[in-house]
């Protein structure tokens, strides 16, 4: 390298730097806003096109995007089997989708993460029970508790949560204890301990903050996991009923016209798409961003 | 220096730790590791009593097991008095005001998700009759001037400090409790030379003003040397020299301290024959460290 | 293996004349996501063979950077070399392609790192680790280099080492382990070994034993070294000439003696100041005061200017160049501009 | 014998069949889109039961197209009285193990569908007393003149004597039919092969393969990419990808399979006629049917299926009449509608968009319809006596072809399935199932269906065809509205 | 080693009984009646009663619990209420083609994504790497039944490459799985990179390039070894989860396999074949994790010899 060589390297430093910083901001904002953009869709957009998802038009049946409908508007992404607006069905989709997501989302990870601080905070026989007991859940096909919980309780939104909830919360549970495990023999634990903390100090004030990181990266990983779950009920007769499509239930529909409407299926397919990516790289980013080792690349 | 006439402030007698091996499935006891035992000594008030050894020799958990963080199998701590050997947890906490912790790792002994205020708080938050909740601001800002700290620096978090500043942080969320004795477990063995120096001054201002005694936990010879009173020399879990710091610097009896002695590197070898006198057996240290 | 220099013990081992090493205004840079970061500033140093050469300083210094630099180990794409130049052997490892660099690490300079447990392969047999120098390097076979390991093992004291050559790291203590890495280190006979911090994670007995080991080995076999420490007792311990870092650059250097005795910086006086020692006992310690700066936002003209007693005007103003100051041995350079002034020399 | 089929479709022109396959390529699969989860045709009589043992067992008589009976292994038969029937049986007649068909092997069975206490056990009711009178003749006395014992016994598969009783032997059965069960694994397939002791014409296909597919999609595939040459339960949105299908023949006829919708006759608001009829003059049937189902099925306003014999239109069908709807509604007390359900189950596809629309037909008239997707087993439940629905769909088979199989099973005070008792159509019924002459049943059947519309304890939704696509090379397959087939006489060509 | 077995196997069978009891009580939860599913809805009171009685219903839930229950010790989980065969004879049936299905699925996801997660690793954040991520991430996106049918309208309706249903030859096995294989390369890539990376960190790749190893020895024994440890559990958990949640899959492409009788047995509320599949899936998983478990002590020294 000779003396001149410095400065050209400086900049290629500072602009590789400046890059990848970008990346991980870029990588975090766009699939946020992204999310965003659908939330506010799957929100306004029903309301906009008044949507009825029981309201058939049957002179207006698997038109193409774009088609103009018996009753008069423009149906931009096509119709579907009844005669349904296509774009407006799949934000109204999106909405159950996001809804069955969040909420199971909540609900496991509360349940999880709870389960995962006392099996690790306590351990012992505790921590031996409610593992065993994460291994029986994790050897159970919740294909059943769909079952069960859809021929109980009947086919419903709220079900369809109670089902995946249950089949999600062993993925928190066990990231929990084992951040919790790792945790524990912290100095920093130790340090609450001398300080005459209880328990529940222990548990929430200084163990559960420790834990948020990587749930929080799960969280985005088994967000999509429970989409695709739930689409996948709708498959097997299990999912949401009629008149309330999710993205899931919709795409499969509509995989019966693959052949010949292919929108019905493939445009939902695409909006999930999208949706999943946006929480995979949000999850992949938020990974790099908690990884202390990749922080400074 | 405080004399034997008072009655101490702690008393440790016959301490033994065995930490259990336990079977990797069903948790089962399946043996023990005796880490300390037979482990007497008295801290007086306001006095400085070090624990050296190599690592391993059970230091750590002699200090854990004195604050209770672990149960010891047998002997006695007695606190002004008190016998809290066998205190619950419940019970503990009301010692625990009065007997405080440093710990040795500032990057790791700070709850990287908490300010300086709340982690210095905490305690507070623990022990609700020490400072009502409405004076908690101000007094942080007091203690954190106290320890060298810019009380502007209140919200930030640990990882925003150096190492030094750091280990201010642990000294004055000790300090918060109001203790009359601070266990120090290796607080300076992190620390740079130059930041070490302005920590063992502090401990030392501290213990002026306050009153305070600790147990002070190091492997380097050199800075118990220069804090501590009496000495306690641990080898494999048992006491193996005790007495008068300069006396043991000077006169090592025990095989083990006068290895350890020699195996101090020295700043200048040069004036090897000054410390000819200290060490008047100051051979090799042959193979006493390794296992 | 080289045997240019007599046996004998290494800190009096005379240098010759060639330079085997020659550091020259290195300059390194980390981007990182609060900015670019200047780890190195214009540092040049040279190592002759036979000669140990300790680099000192607090932690965050760039003392491992150095290392890193020469071995072509800096984070890739964090960290570059962004000037200077790395000659051995006629060669500028600062403008070669890593893979080159790679070639001559192990055979001709090799290094030992702090901590000896995570710098073991944690699921390879410590045997199989270090007969891969023979083998990959070498070419050597399976039995050979196994042979070889094992000659090894023995040679840096390992007891019952026929049958430990089989076990996995975790199994040895600490100072083990390090011997381990100085075994897999000096195995193809290295011209210069850089020992990154080689005993801050190990007790003082243990340290004892490990730095008699490289004494002797580089007694034996006359290899320079370049120990990288912050602990001025080691140093003084193994080496002949230091050079103490401060934020980025090369602030003193000159012999251990000569620095420790008269240093010419005030943070190398207030480093020796700081130590607890024979007279401070009972008293209280003279701390450097304030921490080490931040090097994203370095101050002004001196580095050291915040936290020195004797900073004027000049020193904030003007970073200071490495000089040898007026009644200073030569071959003893300082950075300060007011070394004269605040400190003597006998 | 039975309708011909197998040509209807429009785009397949008079196919000269090509030659005859050798025998050993004579391999045929037959596609299902229903499932097969058992062959013991005395428990059940789902459509794949019925499929599998009309080609593995013979009855005594079968019906022919125009509801005839016609000889089987009973080579004729006299009624001696009119409570009593004797049948004079085939000689020479073996099952496929070797062991001789005699009168012992008929009593045996009647002996099994009683004790299995089945719908057709019900049908038998009437019967009496059976006896085998010698190896070769079979005499059924009956309570009271049956019109419809011919028919139900076209339904009576002949089993063994000995083993007959045991359900092992159901689960495999041996037959005297033309084909012999090789394989079966439950809702996969059922494998036949030839039985080469068959004591009527020989069947041309060596094997033929029963392949349960559900998925629309693989269905289709499967007859494009000729991992199938016979396809049943073409959807009607799959019909032009079928068309364009150079080599394959699509056909449909009428079938004994009808959609229908049943109210809660004795829960209100369905307790009150208008209110039914309001529902039913809401519905733009026409209208569904055409855009959702096109030609695979056809609407219909009897309760049972017009290819069935005595299931004739009323004259009194209510029209699609929205405003009359409101109106019948205002005077029924439901000025502003009302709130309801309608349950069905998601073993049935397609019903989504068919019960989709119905309900946007209700909510023009004020009447807001839940839908309640059901999986079949709950679904079952629900319908099972005593009812629990608001409103449900369903379909249904006339298995035996005849009015009195469905109407009189359903539609009685004693049936108790949807709330619904009308003593003057339950004596017409019986009247019906009384009377042998053909002739004078159907006015009987006219009242019925006019009653039921007067009624409206359900509404007929629609009668499914029979879609049927198959190779061209498929040959001699005779679609029945029953859609079990005798594969017998099926041979492909090259 | 042979006592960690033998514990492993003590617990085994208590989660195994957990599952046991769970589908048990389950199946009994769900309201319908399996005489109905086997008669029909016409059926006649007294034959579904006697259908009962048949089928063993009419005994007390404990009664019927003791026997399931010491029956499935034995491997007897009762007949089939619907096909009158033993529940066992019918998942042997179907069982092998589940597990070759799963175990080729995962040697395709192994195939795939160890290559495409060190290419990614090796040029992290380059234009290589966010295409495999982003690709990864993408086909993880897509639901299983709808590629399943893109797959099967593409190869098996318009260029007639492969069959679409059944099982008869080996060309039966490619678009299943295909489609089970996919969503295990994403998850497989990703953490393989990301497990590089992190790897890559570590003090031991620094020991290993100070000894002057090309990079490729350093990646591949050094680097690799360290990485799959994780892989090889994630791999574990997929193998059950691949058994278990081969339904729709199957289903599309009408492969006989043991999720589909699952299903269709639960459908049926053939209440035997039910709780048959879900203990020899819950067994199988078990197993798996275990054998996983013991593979993970091979790989990695200090669990072996820490245990
Ligand atoms: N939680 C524990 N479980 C089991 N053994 C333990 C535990 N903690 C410590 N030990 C063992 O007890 C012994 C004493 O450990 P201790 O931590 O007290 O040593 P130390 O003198 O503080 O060492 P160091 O200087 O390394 O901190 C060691 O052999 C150690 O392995
Ligand atoms: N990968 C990296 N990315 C960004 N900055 C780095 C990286 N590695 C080191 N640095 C920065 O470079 C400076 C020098 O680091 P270096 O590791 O050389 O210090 P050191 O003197 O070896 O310290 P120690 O005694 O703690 O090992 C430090 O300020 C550090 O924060
Ligand atoms: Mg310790
Ligand atoms: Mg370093």
């Amino acid at each position: 390298m000779t003396a001149t060589a410095p400065a050209p390297a400086v900049n290629a430093t500072m602009r590789r730097a400046r890059r990848a910083r970008r990346g991980v901001t870029v990588r975090i904002v766009v699939p946020l806003v992204v999310i965003g953009l659908i939330v506010v869709g799957a929100i306004v957009v029903p309301l906009l096109y008044q949507y009825d998802p029981l309201q058939a038009d049957l002179l207006s049946r698997l038109k193409p995007p774009g088609t103009v409908t018996s009753a008069g508007g423009t149906a931009i992404l096509g119709t579907d089997q009844i005669g349904s607006d296509l774009f407006a069905q799949i934000m109204a989709g999106a909405r159950v989708s996001l809804l069955v997501g969040v909420a199971t989302l909540v609900i496991s990870g509360v349940i999880g993460v709870l389960l995962g601080l006392l099996a690790g905070h306590f351990g012992g026989w505790l921590d031996a029970a409610l593992m065993r007991i994460a291994d029986i859940q994790l050897a159970f096909p919740s294909i059943l508790l769909a079952i069960l919980v859809a021929s109980v309780l009947g086919q419903g939104v709220g079900n369809i949560i109670i089902v995946l909830s249950i089949s999600n919360w062993v993925v928190f549970a066990r990231v929990a204890r084992s951040q919790v495990l790792g945790l524990k023999n912290r100095e920093y634990v130790e340090a609450a301990r001398t300080l005459g903390a209880g328990n529940w100090h222990l548990m929430f004030r200084t163990l559960l903050p420790g834990c948020m990181a990587p749930v929080i990266v799960v969280a985005t990983t088994q967000f999509a996991q429970v989409i695709l779950t739930e689409a996948s009920l709708s498959f097997l007769g299990v999912g949401v009923p009629l008149g309330t499509p999710s993205l899931g239930s919709t795409i499969y529909n509509g995989t019966q016209y693959l052949s010949t409407a292919w929108w019905i299926s493939t445009l939902p397919g695409i909006v999930l798409v999208i949706l999943m990516l946006a929480f995979g790289i949000l999850g992949d980013a938020l990974r790099d961003k908690f990884d202390p080792r990749l922080r400074s690349a | 220096m405080a004399e034997t006439e008072s009655a101490p402030l702690l008393r440790v007698a016959h301490l033994k730790v065995a930490y259990p091996i336990r079977s990797s499935l069903l948790q089962r006891q399946i043996g023990a590791n005796v880490a300390v035992s037979d482990v007497t000594f008295d801290i007086n008030p306001g006095e400085t009593v070090g624990l050296v050894g190599e690592s391993g020799s059970g230091k750590s958990t002699v200090a854990r097991a004195v604050i209770g963080l672990v149960k010891p199998d047998d002997g006695v701590i007695e606190f002004e008095g008190r016998n809290i050997t066998g205190y619950s947890r419940k019970q503990l906490k009301s010692v625990r005001r009065d007997m405080q912790m440093v710990f040795q790792d500032p990057y790791a002994s700070l709850n990287p998700r908490l300010t300086v205020r709340d982690l210095i708080a905490e305690g507070w938050r623990v022990h609700r009759d020490i400072v009502p909740r409405d004076q908690w601001t101000a007094e942080v800002k007091k203690l954190m001037d106290r320890v060298g700290l810019n009380p502007d620096y209140s919200d930030r978090y640990p990882h925003q400090f150096s190492g030094g500043q750091r280990q201010r942080i642990g000294i004055a969320r000790a300090l918060a409790l109001r203790p009359k004795v601070i266990i120090c477990d290796e607080p300076v063995s992190a620390l740079d030379v130059s930041v070490q120096a302005q920590v063992l001054n502090l401990l030392d201002d501290l213990q002026e003003e306050l009153g305070l005694a600790y147990l002070f936990i190091s492997h380097d010879l050199s800075v118990v040397e220069h804090l501590c009173d009496r000495v306690l020399v641990l080898h494999h879990g048992h006491v193996v020299e005790q007495g008068n710091a300069r006396e043991i610097f000077e006169h090592p009896q025990h095989e083990y301290t006068r290895a350890l002695l020699a195996a101090v590197p020295v700043v200048r070898p040069w004036l090897e024959r000054a410390h000819q006198g200290r060490h008047p057996t100051g051979e090799p240290p042959a193979q006493v460290g390794q296992k | 293996m080289m045997t240019k220099t007599q046996p004998g013990s290494a800190p009096s081992a005379a240098p010759t004349d060639a330079p085997l090493l020659s550091v020259q205004d290195l300059t390194v840079e980390f981007s990182t996501a609060a900015g670019v970061a200047r780890a190195l500033h214009n540092v040049s140093f040279e190592v002759r063979a036979g000669e140990t050469l300790a680099v000192l300083g607090e932690s965050g210094c760039g003392k491992s950077t150095i290392a890193q630099s020469i071995m072509a180990l800096l984070p890739k794409p964090a960290g570059s070399i962004v000037g200077g130049r790395i000659l051995y052997g006629g060669r500028d490892l600062a403008a070669e392609r890593v893979p080159a660099v790679r070639e001559l690490c192990g055979t001709e300079i090799a290094m030992i790192f702090q901590d000896p447990l995570s710098s073991l392969n944690p699921v390879f047999r410590v045997g199989a680790q270090l007969a891969e120098p023979f083998r990959r390097r070498l070419g050597m076979g399976r039995r050979e280099a196994w042979a070889k390991s094992l000659e090894l093992l023995k040679r840096v004291g390992i007891p019952d080492a026929e049958t430990r050559i089989r076990d996995y790291p975790h199994q040895f203590s600490g100072g083990q382990r390090q011997r381990i890495m100085i075994a897999m280190a000096i195995a193809l006979g290295p011209k210069l070994l850089i020992a990154d911090e080689p005993t801050t994670a190990l007790d003082v007995t243990v340290q004892k034993q490990v730095l008699s080991l490289l004494a002797d080995l580089q007694a034996e076999t006359g290899m320079a070294m370049i120990l990288i420490s912050h602990d001025l007792g080691v140093v003084a311990d193994v080496a002949t000439r230091a050079a103490i870092m401060y934020a980025g650059r090369i602030v003193e250097t000159g012999t251990v003696r000569d620095m420790y005795d008269h240093p010419a910086h005030p943070y190398t006086k207030g480093l020796l100041e700081s130590i607890p020692s024979q007279t401070s006992i009972g008293g209280r310690l003279k701390p450097i005061v304030g921490s080490p700066p931040n090097l994203l936002d370095l101050p002004s003209g001196c580095a050291f200017n915040p936290r020195c007693p004797f900073a004027a005007d000049l020193c904030r103003e003007q970073v200071p160049v490495l000089r040898t100051p007026t009644t200073w041995p030569a071959g003893h350079e300082a950075a300060c501009h007011v070394s004269e002034e605040v400190l003597t020399h006998g | 014998l039975v309708l011909a089929g197998c040509s209807s479709g429009d785009g397949s022109g008079d196919a000269t069949p090509g030659a005859r396959l050798p025998d050993d390529q004579q391999n045929l699969t037959y596609v299902l889109n229903y499932g097969c989860t058992s062959l013991d045709p005395t428990e059940n009589f789902d459509n794949c039961r019925m499929q599998m043992s009309t080609n593995v067992f013979d009855t005594l008589v079968t019906l022919d197209s125009k509801s005839q009976p016609q000889p089987k292994l009973a080579s004729s038969w006299t009624w001696t009285d009119p409570t009593t029937l004797q049948f004079k049986l085939r000689t020479g007649v073996t099952f496929s193990d070797g062991t001789p068909f005699t009168s012992a092997d008929v009593k045996a069975t009647f002996d099994r569908y009683i004790a299995m206490k089945s719908v057709l056990a019900t049908q038998l009711a009437v019967v009496s007393s059976y006896t085998a009178d010698d190896p070769t003749t079979f005499t059924i006395r009956t309570s009271a003149p049956t019109g419809t014992l011919l028919g139900v016994l076209s339904m009576i598969f002949i089993g063994q004597e000995g083993r007959a009783s045991e359900d092992s032997y159901w689960a495999k059965p041996i037959g005297t039919g033309p084909f012999v069960i090789s394989d079966f694994v439950a809702n996969d397939h059922i494998t036949l092969t030839r039985n080469d002791t068959y004591w009527g014409t020989k069947a041309n296909l060596k094997t033929l393969t029963f392949k349960v597919v559900t998925d629309t999609n693989a269905r289709i595939t499967a007859l494009a990419n000729g991992g199938a040459q016979v396809v049943a339960g073409v959807t009607n949105d799959q019909i032009p990808t079928v068309r364009e299908m150079s080599d394959v023949t699509f056909s449909q006829i009428p079938s004994y399979t009808y959609t229908f919708l049943w109210f809660q006759n004795n829960r209100a608001p369905f307790n009150d006629v208008r209110v039914r009829k309001a529902l039913w003059q809401a519905l733009d049937l026409e209208k569904i049917v055409t855009a959702l189902l096109g030609e695979t099925a056809d609407t219909m306003t009897a309760l049972c299926p017009s290819a069935a014999f005595g299931c004739v239109s009323p004259t009194n069908a209510p029209k699609h009449d929205p405003e009359n709807a409101k109106k019948l509604l205002a005077e029924a007390g439901y000025p502003n509608g009302f709130s309801t359900t309608i349950d069905y189950s998601v073993a049935n596809t397609g019903y989504d968009q068919i019960i989709a629309a119905m309900i946007s037909d209700w909510k023009a008239i004020g009447v807001t319809v839940a839908p309640k997707s059901d999986d079949q087993a709950t679904f079952l439940k629900n319908i099972a006596s005593p009812g629990d629905f608001d409103m449900i769909v369903n379909s249904n088979l006339t298995t035996t072809g005849d009015a009195d199989f469905t109407l009189n099973r359903l539609y009685p005070c004693s049936a108790k399935r949807l709330g619904y008792c009308n003593s003057e159509l339950d004596a017409l019924l019986a009247k019906a199932r009384g009377t042998t002459d053909l002739e004078q049943r159907k006015p009987l059947y006219q009242q019925i269906a006019n009653i039921l519309a007067e009624d409206v304890p359900g509404i007929g939704l629609f009668e499914n065809n029979i879609n049927v696509a198959a190779k061209k090379t498929v040959q001699g397959l005779n679609l029945t509205p029953t859609e079990n087939y005798d594969w017998s006489t099926v041979y492909l060509t090259k | 080693m042979l006592g960690y077995v033998i514990r492993r196997l003590v617990l085994a069978v208590f989660v195994l009984w957990g599952v046991a009891t769970a589908v048990f009580v389950i199946v009994r939860l769900v309201p319908a009646d399996p005489a109905l599913l086997i008669a029909g809805s016409d059926a006649s009171p007294e034959q579904l009663a006697a259908l009962r009685q048949k089928l063993g219903l009419d005994e007390s839930i404990l009664v019927q619990y003791g026997k399931f229950l010491g029956g499935a010790a034995t491997g007897d989980f009762g007949d089939s209420f619907q096909q009158r065969v033993p529940a066992m004879d019918l998942i042997v049936q179907v069982l092998p083609n589940t597990a070759l299905l799963a175990v080729l699925a995962c040697v395709l996801a192994l195939v795939l994504s160890f290559p495409l997660g060190l290419l990614a690793s090796l040029r992290v954040n380059g234009p290589v790497d966010r295409t495999v991520t982003t690709g990864s991430l993408f086909t993880q996106a897509l639901p299983n039944f709808w590629i399943g049918v893109v797959l099967l309208l593409v190869f098996s309706r318009e260029l007639k490459w492969l069959p679409s249903v059944g099982l008869d030859n080996w060309k039966n096995l490619i678009l299943p799985t295909i489609v089970l294989a996919l969503p295990f390369v994403s998850v497989l890539t990703r953490m393989i990179r990301n497990g590089l990376l992190e790897v890559m960190g570590e003090g031991y790749i620094q020991t290993a390039r100070a000894k002057g190893l090309s990079e490729r020895i350093v990646i591949f024994p050094h680097a690799i070894r360290n990485a799959a440890i994780p892989v090889v559990t994630i791999v574990g958990l997929q193998f059950g989860t691949l058994l278990g949640g081969a339904a729709v899959t199957e289903t599309v492409f009408t492969f006989p396999g043991i999720g589909r009788l699952l299903v269709t047995s639960l459908q049926e509320r053939d209440y035997n074949v039910a709780q048959a599949c879900v203990l020899v899936i819950a067994a199988v998983f078990v197993f798996i994790n275990l054998v996983v478990d013991l593979t993970y002590g091979f790989l990695d020294p200090r669990v072996r010899l820490a245990k």
